[in-house]
């Protein structure tokens, strides 16, 4: 492809329209990547491309954007639960639970431990979920479509989950300030918990071999958007791209929310920093989060209440918290997702704004590492870094 | 209080590339598919998916709590009247083309007027016509019931909502009956008592500035220029 | 677009042709392309819709990176202005049998988003919808039944959305114009796609 | 926020100034930090949260004192404090390797809001600052790129998140009157 050959008439065409091949040197042009291509999703890139090579990619976010922090600002603060968690749409109930927690800081409620078990629950199979979207969307990328038929397949179970526990399938509107929404459906659901659990571990075997061991995935991957250790800190990139580097940061074990610190787990790291790295970080990363749910399964969930007792929340419309503010935030499988939450005392939050990991890893670190890279390598990039672009847009 | 964080490295990260492995993916071709043939069969939602409302109308006492908790504002408390009496509490219509099924409606409801059922799927054409099935008065829960176990298909249980110009709906559920009823205004306080003109003029005003019909109008005109 | 005239469109539906018209409406119906384009956060929906779990190509039904060789356009959820500008171009980029269905509430009227400043309200003001199916996702049933409406909206010969937008082409303009402002096309749709 | 209720009361007086900081990890790291930029204030929120409040004059040369133990920028949250006719600029740092959240506030006032770019300390703010610019229109000296960033141009112009801008009214002017059938005048609605 170096010697990529624009025909004259062509290119006398464009240059009369004045963009689209722009030509600077024989072979430099414009290329617009996005937002109608599947590795995107609603999110558009101009390279700078010179043969087959990036020179320059500019990256040009805001097709999702919403004005979440604007629409908030205008809802009480029970209502913004079925809003905000339209930011990270495969892993909703990250939002959520961020909110929540925020919410619970301020008002400084002990949130019931059968919450907690459930909250805690909730997320891992959200991060379970997530990650079958991930492969889904990460072997479509690299040519192994087979792959993503299975996960998208499994993700199924865990939606059948979803729905019986929470009454949504995609957007669940579940975590409240203060607890949860409705209690577990009964034992039958634990088991059919713990069945998907079984099941999705004996089918990770199937993953390795079609996905994780395959030479294609490593010639794909390997020597592709590598990052340093300095330049990832620098650039605030969080999650598994930052354990890829050699940074034991998971906000799990650094800044321990729920039940974690009492589950055991482990952190992967590798040094690399490429995108191989990152797939296999990724990889170990669904082993852990099967053992996490094995284990809460044999915790169970504890018995009492699943809401807090506060006599304010009679009146949900017009339920005040006091002000204040605070910022909380877990681990997802794209990052440190944040958000900061400022409160004046009236029903409806003065300010609420969020931190998707994808700030980061989508603009700056992606503008970085495209430089010099394939174009073939720009999927690669976009689906290890897991770029998420409503978390950019919001 | 936290456990020492455990890192582990590349000797248990790491695999090795096989050239060899990804044949074994051949073993699906004998395994059971998963698929869901759809028109031949059927997936149940689970028990409470959050799905159409239902609406007890002797229980409701037209509160607007629904109304006010409603993120996407698509509860809209309104004055009926059935068989030429009006109730004495507003009713809450709601809108599909907004509402987000997030049943915060359902919890606040103070007497448990509001309710959901299964059911969730409901397609139109893009017309006005059609839309108008989209924002409706929710019926009875048992009437809504009784048609799913009929149908079986969890569709929406009203098939025609025919509105007329005096202000009067007829919805015309799927097993063939009918419910009638008239708008006479809308909002938390009643409509003025002096009847017979002025809410019906109301509701026709309000009806005339409604998007769409506008829309279908300046279309009108302008086929009627075009020919 | 502009300089093209009503007439110059191909026309499918001439005399000659009215015998063979089951023929195309069987054809039209049995392989619908999508335009791999998910504008909103319904794109969640079509991942498990195109694999193994519902797997819509038994349908003949097949995502396609094209515009130009796409027949039904899914508007999977809310669309920003920004989107929009690229809906309408990808839209009339399509060949003219063309199909719309919009996902859930927000196309249809707003949604959650009806104060949001960057959210459009009506997509129906901007280009015609063929069927609307609520829901907010709506379950992936939901699309495929919505999917099989406009297969049975194309057997009847229901689905003239994009006989209205050329028919009403110069209110449809208007429309796109008082929002993006005039000459939108000019300034910035240009820039991607030179031969417009 | 209430400090942190476990702090132990028997500190030995460090300073008379601030005799709050608990002999803790993150006590520790403010007394640190407030040696070095002693017209800064700072305190403890709880375990893993401290809170520095800096004057906008002097921001960029506390975040590169702060940069050193505190690797990460993770955002820049701006509120608009409109009865104060400021905006408070709060820097969310974090620190890798003692696993502390840190925030840095400062304010600035609202006309013609203005502050040194942080982009030589994490490049990564360029992201941050492009959306803080682009929502509130606080211009960030040196930083290349500020203008339409998500937003279309006409959005951008009225820097939506700022709280003097009516999104109904807004809405209302472009895509028309009609869409919100509601009158606010009849009904008592909390949104």
């Amino acid at each position: 492809m170096a010697n990529l050959e624009v025909p004259k008439e062509l290119r006398e065409e464009a240059r009369k329209h004045d963009m689209y091949l722009t030509p600077i040197s024989k072979d430099t042009y414009e290329l617009f990547f996005g937002p109608q291509h599947m590795a995107t999703e609603n999110f558009s890139i101009i390279l700078k491309m010179d043969g087959n090579r990036i020179e320059r990619a500019i990256v040009n976010p805001g097709f999702l954007h919403r004005g979440f922090e604007k629409l908030a600002e205008q809802r009480p603060y029970f209502t913004n639960i079925a809003l905000i968690l339209r930011i990270c749409v495969p892993e909703s109930d990250v939002p959520e639970n961020i909110y929540s927690m925020a919410v619970d800081e301020i008002m400084g409620w002990e949130v019931p431990e059968r919450a907690i078990w459930i909250r805690t629950t909730v997320l891992e199979m959200a991060r379970l979920s997530a990650w079958m979207f991930w492969i889904m969307g990460f072997g479509n990328e690299i040519g192994l479509y087979t792959a993503g038929q299975w996960a998208a397949a499994y993700r199924e179970r865990l939606m059948r989950l979803f729905e019986e526990l929470t009454g949504g399938r995609v957007y669940h509107i579940y975590t409240v300030p203060g607890g949860v929404r409705r209690d577990i459906p009964g034992d039958r659901w634990l088991r059919q918990l713990r069945d998907t659990v079984e099941y999705i571990k004996s089918k990770l075997k199937d993953f390795d071999e079609i996905l994780f061991d395959n030479y294609i995935m490593f010639e794909r991957t390997e020597g592709v958007g590598v990052m340093d250790k300095r330049f990832a800190l620098k650039h605030a990139v969080t999650g598994p791209n930052l354990r890829a580097v050699g940074v034991p940061y998971d906000v799990r074990k650094d800044d321990p929310y729920y039940l974690y610190p009492e589950l055991d787990f482990e952190v992967p790291v590798l040094k690399e920093g490429d995108s191989l790295a990152r797939v296999l970080v990724r990889r170990y990363e669904i082993e852990q989060d099967l053992y996490i749910l094995e284990q809460l399964l044999d915790m169970g969930p504890p018995s009492g209440p699943y809401m807090v007792q506060d006599p304010k929340l009679k009146n949900l419309p017009r339920f005040k918290v006091p002000a204040g503010d605070a910022y909380a935030h877990v681990e997802s499988t794209k990052g440190d997702f944040g958000v900061y939450m400022v409160s004046n005392g009236t029903h409806k939050p003065y300010r609420v704004h969020f931190r998707g990991p994808s700030q980061s890893h989508g603009v700056t670190v992606l503008e970085e590492l495209l430089k010099g890279a394939r174009l073939a390598d720009v999927p690669v990039i976009l689906k290890t870094l897991d770029n998420c672009p409503p978390d950019i847009d919001r | 209080m936290t456990m020492p964080a455990r890192v582990v490295g590349e000797e248990k990260v790491k695999i090795k590339k096989s050239f060899v492995k990804p044949w074994m993916g051949i073993k699906y071709l004998f395994k059971k598919p998963v698929t869901i043939k759809i028109p031949f069969e059927k997936i149940e939602p689970a028990p409470k998916y959050r799905g159409f409302h239902t609406l007890d109308w002797k229980k409701c006492v037209g509160c607007n709590f629904c109304g006010q908790i409603c993120p996407a504002r698509a509860i809209e408390m309104t004055w009926l009247e059935v068989d030429g009496k009006m109730e004495k509490r507003p009713h809450p219509k709601v809108d599909y083309g907004r509402c987000t099924f997030c049943q915060f409606c359902v919890d606040v409801c103070p007497t448990g007027a509001l309710g959901f059922t299964e059911a969730y799927y409901l397609s139109t054409g893009g017309s006005e016509e059609d839309l108008e099935l989209f924002n409706w008065v929710p019926i009875h829960p048992d009437k809504v019931r009784e048609l799913n176990e009929k149908f079986g298909d969890y569709r929406f249980p009203v098939e025609k909502i025919e509105k007329k110009a005096d202000g009067t709906y007829v919805y015309h559920l799927r097993d063939g009956s009918t419910i009638e009823f008239k708008i006479l205004g809308y909002g938390i306080r009643p409509p003025k008592k002096p009847t017979p003109t002025k809410p019906t003029a109301k509701t026709a005003e309000k009806k005339e500035t409604k998007p769409a019909e506008k829309k279908e109008n300046v279309k009108q005109a302008e086929k009627k220029e075009g020919a | 677009m502009s300089e093209r005239k009503n007439d110059e469109f191909i026309s499918y539906e001439l005399k000659e042709f009215k015998l063979f018209e089951p023929l195309f409406r069987w054809a039209r119906k049995k392989s619908l392309w999508i335009v791999a384009f998910c504008t909103g956060c319904g794109g969640i929906e079509m991942p498990p819709l195109a694999t193994a779990r519902y797997d819509f190509e038994r349908f003949g039904i097949m995502p396609n990176p094209a515009p130009r060789m796409g027949d039904l356009f899914l508007i999977t959820g809310y669309v920003t202005p920004k989107t929009l500008k690229r809906i309408i171009i990808t839209y009339e980029m399509m060949q003219d049998p063309k199909y719309v269905l919009a996902h859930g509430s927000c196309p249809i009227n707003g949604g959650v988003y009806w104060d949001s400043y960057n959210v459009v309200k009506q997509l129906d003001k901007y280009i015609p919808i063929d069927v609307a199916i609520a829901g907010c996702m709506p379950r992936a049933e939901a699309v495929m039944q919505g999917i099989m409406d406009i297969i049975r909206k194309i057997e009847n010969g229901e689905a003239d959305g994009w006989k209205r937008y050329r028919e009403n082409y110069e209110w449809y303009r208007k429309n796109q114009d008082e929002l993006f402002g005039e000459g939108w096309r000019e300034k910035d749709a240009k820039r991607w796609l030179a031969w417009l | 926020m209430a400090v942190n209720d476990n702090k132990v009361e028997t500190v030995e007086k460090a300073e008379e100034k601030k005799p709050e900081l608990p002999n803790t990890k993150e006590g520790n790291l403010v007394r640190e930090l407030l040696e070095k930029a002693p017209y800064a204030e700072g305190s403890v929120r709880r375990e893993k949260r401290i809170e520095f409040r800096v004057p906008a004059e002097r921001i960029h040369e506390f975040l590169e004192l702060a940069s050193e133990t505190f690797e990460m920028l993770m955002q820049i949250s701006v509120v608009d404090w409109l009865k104060e006719n400021e905006f408070e600029l709060v820097y969310q740092l974090w620190s890798v390797s003692e696993s502390v959240h840190a925030f840095v506030k400062t304010r600035v006032p609202r006309e013609n809001a203005k502050l040194p770019t942080v982009m030589d300390i994490w490049p990564v703010a360029e992201t941050y600052e492009r959306e803080a610019h682009e929502f509130f229109g606080i211009v960030f000296e040196g930083n290349p790129r500020l203008g339409p960033f998500i937003l279309e141009p006409r959005e951008y112009e009225k820097h939506p998140l700022r709280k003097d801008f009516n999104t109904l009214s807004y809405v209302k002017t472009i895509y028309g009157e009609d869409f919100d059938r509601y009158d606010e005048s009849k009904t008592n609605y909390v949104i």
